[in-house]
């Protein structure tokens, strides 16, 4: 399952959602808004999502990720719009029969989400200053 | 000439002060949308991390275009 | 923190504990009572713990974790006693700026409490049957 | 001869039919305990992936035992 939202992540009811009685254990990975980035005091965060292929494109990694490490579920979720320093921006689990596969898929999936999907982070500064983040990869070109 | 809409996310939104755009352009691929749009909105980015689909489905940039098809120019993401 | 109960593991609460507003996000496993192990259907599963040394161990994993890779929050919850399937056997989570330290030092925390804390588990088949679980790296000896 | 008080945990307690004994033993370190408690459980586990704590120390096989100490046998772990 790979979906946006524009309300607070509920990590009870995605955690539910990968419980599986042959699943001997979940990894979980939360991304969390920060108070800052690279020197610079962060207030807020807003994410722009282009759901339609963020959607189509989320799907892809998970199915990519349950190929390579075999797991029994995995969820994720992203958030888009407003949020404030602590709220949760994405959360993934992925439950397996052994850790390993969990931890790996998980890994994978929040690699891959960060750098194609079609998800854009402007930050908003105390200073009153904003700006877009540049991914991950970008600044090794 | 094509009559193409462009659609703009993010940076390249507030660079060319509109969500989507409807243009007339002399291009062949994605890679001529682009250079095409970037240098009408003044815009300096370069094309290596940014990203197009064509009628919702990515696509390289060596894709064509045809007339009537919807163009998204992604500037590099930063989801997570 | 380090702990080991013998009551069910909330996991909201251990969650709270790693939040910081300097962190980019948070890398979690849980542990869950499976319900097959080698071939045989488990019913429940009992864990035998000596606390006081489990503690002392469970607190020098975490601290060794640290010191590979910096994270600023961690804590771990192991427990004792009477588990059924889908129970929380053991939480870990660990909060960091960035993913990798989080990741990492939750693999390890995990890998070595496995393998190093004083803690038994007993599995109870339905055939009525039941036996201790050996050791992970028990096997290639 | 010393007077060693010996504690048993998961299959070690019930090999001895004990969580705990107060032994005289012929024993100059914790390899030596835990030899010779094993032949009299009739324990056949080797002492590979076993530990041993002195006094809720963890210590080394080659540890000496000394008059009162308590001496802790653990069979392999398997946390988590």
């Amino acid at each position: 399952m790979f979906a946006i939202s524009d309300k607070d992540i509920v990590v009870d009811e995605l955690r539910d959602q990968v419980k599986n009685a042959g699943s001997g254990g979940v990894c979980v990975f939360e991304g969390w808004v920060r108070n800052q980035n690279e020197g610079r005091t962060v207030q807020r965060l807003e994410y722009e999502v282009y759901a339609p292929l963020a959607i189509v494109e989320g799907k892809k990694v998970i199915a990519e990720a349950k190929q390579r490490f075999p797991f029994l579920e995995a969820s994720c979720v992203h958030r888009s719009g407003l949020l404030e320093i602590g709220d949760c921006a994405v959360w993934v689990g992925v439950s397996a029969p052994h850790r390993d596969e969990a931890f790996k898929a998980c890994r994978y999936i929040i690699d891959e989400i960060k750098v194609r999907l079609p998800i854009w982070k402007k930050e908003h500064y105390v200073d009153g200053d904003s700006g877009w983040v540049n991914c991950e990869r970008c600044a090794n070109v | 000439m094509k009559t193409l809409t462009v659609k703009y996310f993010a940076m390249f939104r507030e660079h060319a002060g509109a969500s989507e755009e409807t243009l007339e352009l002399d291009a062949a691929t994605a890679r001529d949308v682009f250079e095409q749009t970037r240098s009408r909105h003044g815009s300096s980015e370069p094309i290596g991390h940014c990203k197009v689909a064509i009628n919702d489905e990515m696509a390289d940039w060596t894709a064509s275009v045809k007339d009537g098809d919807v163009v998204l120019l992604f500037p590099p993401v930063a989801g997570g």
